[in-house]
């Protein structure tokens, strides 16, 4: 039943080292985005509730890898690295953490809404699941275009149990659009695990039930990560119709930066620490016969941008406030009968 | 002109705009053999089961992918069937289609039509009759359309799909089959403006959608006792004519909003709400409204009439406003 | 992967026959109802829409046989067959079918709004699929007030596309409540073939997806059905958790009686015709031994009855108009702010 | 008298009533721990696992999941997480839990809370911050209660439970943190009842949840410049207190409706259009609304303080009518 196949993780394949240095930084960068977004949010720079992503970016950095520029993305509430994988500016997304000008939303969206159209990356979401149906539409959407860019939209556990997971998923696979759909399993939905909220043998299974092949992958492992993806993504692309991914990872810290995570059994974290994504991909490349010094080369060079990149967005002005009244539409005046 | 009923106008306006902009397409369930109403019928044969797309009973979906579809460049009109039903994909219209451009700091925009169809169609009861039009002008970002007449169902639905704001498109069922004389060429009819029905000098109406004709049968009703009321149409909701309104209640001094939706929260408390403060000076009466009572449409034709807002019931109403200032 | 097992057919096990007749007499009125039904409304006597259940008695008739009085069942808008077999009252159901005083509901309702819960029968819907995630609450209200009683939910081939199904059935596994989902397969949603717009095998495969043992059988032969809800009742009284039928039927009208169903190949409904499950029992039960006579007695005495009922019905005055402005709530005036 | 915060009063509720009713219990995610906000921090020690349930993010589940025990026997208690993510669920609360006793003839009651916290709550944008009570007014068959004070939570959640009516029980997100006096013993405040937080014979301040504090700042502010402002908490929105409301208006003859929601088609268009309606002719000057414009909530501080209704605006607008109408 449990049908999901897995794909083992690429230790002893023929690695592709400069991808691999390529994902590795990707890696840092989402880290030390992550790091500083926690620093920012103590500092009462960064506003609003952070979801950050710190343990899962393999995620992010093997699926994007497999991604044209012009490909589509959607993500959720915890999107920060999905939306540095697929190119956004940095800058741009730290200031609109802070809610400054020159963010990628204007400093209108924060965190939850982060979007950057540019690059294909359609938006986090602050409703959960609500971005599977948004992404079975812009897929729906390329295809009457006549358009090859493909759609990925990730999601997290928790999300499989909203209709919206049913019905994106059955609408992708009844119209066979080119999508790929991640659930990023971290284990926790908020404050509960979610295999005790969750029916059955979980995600795959259901894809499976609903004719969409899937594949359990350990998400803390970039190769295999990338293995998996590139897989998927090449049936998508070549009209097999939607594929899923299902990556195994971690939360390293509580769900937001308010959350201290008291639920969770010390044990339980320490464990997966050592099962550090970057360390991993580390070890793999040293392994490989790459040079240690290269590699922490990608962590300084992630970390001196992130600095500066905070330094800068701290300088940044607020927004106009004309912009509360902007973009929200073409018709009707939206100042009508405001206070 | 040459006479077409509510239903066709809106079937010829929604071909007239997939044949000039290949974006345009519709997606709601059993859309391939016509749509519930057969407001979609043919179209499959015209355009294609793509730009005419069958879908599962998915509402949130159906509403979701719109969204999707629209900041992606195509143009979708989503067939909700009844309005009721649109309360499934109610996350996916107001958290998400109204809010997306803004959200994401007008990146993009969500040129998506919703139709749903709305009212009272006899013995439907509570679940396939509702008007919730208050609940959509009151969400920033929502474009809300009532149209009363074949021609403007013609006109309006075409400036919906060519308008870049989500647009929720409220036809009434019970219009239907209403015949009315619409233009054979080009016919746009602009968002935002509404339409003066009837001239009058007594009183000014303010209504929408199937309650322009009742109202249009008690201002007869009305000119009969010496008294003459304005009908203004308002057709698009949001955003409103005020000019319109205003202009009105200015020359009759006395203001009757009468809508077909419960009356408490309805649409006609904000346009009552909008006179009373503008307008407080130049009104000879009180400002009314008109609306059903705060109760569930039932299926008994009895029961179900008790929810309905009449000629009969306009009449009076209005006869009473213009008695009572005189007698002041 | 599509694991549904399957349950054949009664034909040579030992037939109750006492049992069956009741089926026998069941079915017949549930057929001789809907056949009223579709005479009243061609009279202008019952109003609103009206979706006939002809042809799928055997679904009503199979499943109820098996419920006590005191169980609960939630139905569709196609809800007439459920709730006679369930025991409610068929004059009081005609009458809400008019409108008129003494209807199940006073007249409130009407057809996609008959409930009955003097005999556990919570309610036809309006909305497709809604009674899925309801019913699992009342089965959850059961099992917090200690109570025995199960809950059936009836629902269509068309409902397992609306994300209700996923959450409902997610919902009844998480927490192992005493709920048996039905789903009646009769082909279409409306004019839609409904697996045009159904990913992948179906609703037992779903259902199984998420831990929940379905099991399909022939909804045409109510010897099957019998013995398949009273396996998977059984299951559910047990305490083995939720448990899906799947119950593959036809609808030999149109969807509503203002359907002509003309998107239909006239050879499939003629074919699904000689699979009537009325006619199917009455041969079962022939060639088990039974005197045809004892069954056309049946018939008889059910039609003999519904003519007598819709005479009654026809016959009632209209309810009072303050109906209108009762049982809406006990805070405030409903006929507030009115015309 | 002790003090507690707002969100501690609501936790004494539901542990009073729960303590009471075996049949009351609550559902909603991570209720386990604690809630979102700490509502319901021990509660699953104290009445265990299957009282206070947690729930997958399944919101129409938990709401229909919820109408079908309030049909059967128990009496839940909602928890939405955040008033925005009840959009999940409509279909369930109006479809469903609203129409159910009417449509059904009166066979049952659906006695369910539904607690939806609501409002802004610093840079929380537009899909957290929501005010959307007049869409519940609007609708036959709810009961819509607001409270903006420790002892209002607790009385009226506790009436709200004991109600018979599916209750939409909004709490202010801003307001967990407020301290306030409130009754050591068993206090139910009656729902329909609106409280005079302050009494004034200028002008009549008629608002609701976080705007009562406003009010009352914007009141002291104008009490300097001589004005004297009677502010009335409705707390319950529907049925609201027109005795309250009216009686207040007949004395002052002013009438301010203020309301953290999108001024356009909110409650207090109701409340403004009702006044204007019956006491026309006591209005010393227009009836006024002061609300959100219509517009998302934006997420930077300077933006998203462009939709909210301040003391400052309040004084402001208050002061203007009174001193307009005395020019008058
Ligand atoms: C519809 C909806 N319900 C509830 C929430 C509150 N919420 C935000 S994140 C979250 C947990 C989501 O878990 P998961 O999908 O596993 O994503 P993760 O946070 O683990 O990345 C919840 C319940 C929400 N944002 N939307
Ligand atoms: C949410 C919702 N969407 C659409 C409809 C309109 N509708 C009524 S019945 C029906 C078809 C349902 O098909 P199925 O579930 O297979 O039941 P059947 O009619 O075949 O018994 C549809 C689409 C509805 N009532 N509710
Ligand atoms: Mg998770
Ligand atoms: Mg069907």
């Amino acid at each position: 039943m449990n049908g999901a196949s897995r794909v083992s993780a690429g230790n002893g394949a023929n690695l592709d080292r400069d991808r691999l240095t390529m994902a590795l930084g990707t890696m840092w960068r989402i880290r030390a985005f992550e790091e500083l977004a926690v620093r920012a949010q103590k500092e009462g720079l960064a506003l609003g509730a952070i979801h950050p992503s710190i343990g899962q970016e393999a995620v992010a950095a093997g699926v994007c890898l497999n991604l044209r520029r012009d490909d589509l993305l959607l993500s959720t509430h915890r999107g920060h690295g999905h939306t540095l994988a697929k190119g956004a500016d940095a800058l741009a997304m730290m200031r609109e953490l802070f809610g400054r000008a020159g963010g990628t939303c204007g400093g209108k969206g924060g965190s939850m809404h982060i979007a950057d159209f540019d690059v294909g990356m359609l938006g986090a979401n602050g409703v959960v699941a609500a971005n599977i149906t948004i992404a079975a539409g812009a897929a729906h959407s390329m295809r009457l275009l006549g358009s090859d860019r493909i759609t990925v939209c990730i999601f997290g556990d928790g999300a499989i149990n909203r209709g919206p997971f049913l019905e994106g998923l059955n609408w992708a696979k009844v119209f066979d659009l080119p999508v790929l759909f991640v659930c990023e399993d971290n284990i926790y939905s908020a404050t509960t695990r979610s295999t005790s909220m969750t029916a059955g043998p979980g995600v795959a299974a259901r894809a499976e039930s609903l004719g969409i092949p899937a594949v359990a992958v350990d998400g803390n492992d970039v190769v295999a990560v990338d293995a998996a993806a590139r897989a998927a993504i090449d049936a998508v692309r070549s009209g097999a119709g939607p594929q899923l991914l299902h990556c195994k990872t971690y939360r390293i810290t509580g769900h937001t930066t308010a959350d201290a995570a008291l639920y969770r059994d010390p044990a339980e974290v320490d464990k997966w620490r050592e099962s550090d994504p970057i360390a991993r991909l580390a070890d793999t490349l040293v392994a490989d016969g790459a040079a240690p010094a290269v590699l922490d080369e990608e962590r300084a060079r992630a970390y001196a941008e992130l600095e500066d990149i905070f330094a800068a967005a701290r300088d940044t002005a607020w927004p106009d406030v004309a912009g509360a009244f902007s973009d929200v539409q073409d018709l009707g005046d939206p100042r009508e009968r405001a206070y | 002109m040459h006479k077409l009923t509510y239903l066709e106008a809106g079937r010829r306006a929604l071909i007239e705009e997939m044949r000039r902009d290949p974006r345009v397409w519709a997606l709601g369930e059993d859309l391939g053999r016509g749509g519930v109403f057969g407001q979609y019928k043919g179209l499959a044969e015209m355009f294609g089961p793509a730009r005419i797309a069958d879908t599962p009973i998915s509402e949130a979906c159906i509403m979701g992918a719109a969204v999707g579809a629209a900041m992606t460049g195509t143009r979708p009109v989503v067939e909700m069937r009844f309005s009721d039903f649109a309360l499934c994909a109610i996350d996916e219209l107001v958290n998400q289609a109204a809010k997306a451009r803004f959200m994401f700091g007008g990146q993009m925009r969500v040129p998506l039509v919703v139709r749903e169809p709305v009212g009272m169609w006899r013995s439907s009861a509570a679940q396939h009759s509702q008007s919730l039009e208050s609940w959509y002008t009151h969400i920033p970002g929502l474009v809300v359309v009532a149209p009363s007449t074949p021609a403007d169902n013609l006109g309006l639905l075409k400036s919906a799909i060519r308008a870049d704001d989500p647009v929720v498109y409220l036809e009434h069922k019970a219009l239907w089959p209403l015949e009315g004389p619409v233009p054979e060429g080009e016919h746009l009819t602009p968002l935002g403006v509404a339409d003066v029905a009837r001239e009058g000098r007594d009183l000014t109406i303010v209504t929408w959608s199937a309650m322009r004709h009742a109202s249009l049968k008690a201002a007869e009703a009305l000119a009969k006792q010496g008294i003459e009321a304005e009908v203004v149409d308002l057709r698009t909701l949001w955003p409103w004519d005020r000019d319109a309104v205003f202009a009105s209640v200015e020359k009759t001094g006395r203001l009757l909003v009468v809508q077909e939706a419960v009356s408490v929260s309805g649409f006609g408390a904000e346009i009552a709400a909008s006179v009373a403060e503008a307008l407080h000076h130049r009104l000879k009466s009180p400002v009314k409204r008109l609306g059903a009572p705060r109760i569930p449409v039932a299926y008994a034709p009895p029961l179900e009439d008790m929810a309905r807002v009449t000629p009969d019931r306009i009449t009076e109403a209005a006869r009473a406003m213009c008695v009572h200032a005189e007698a002041v």
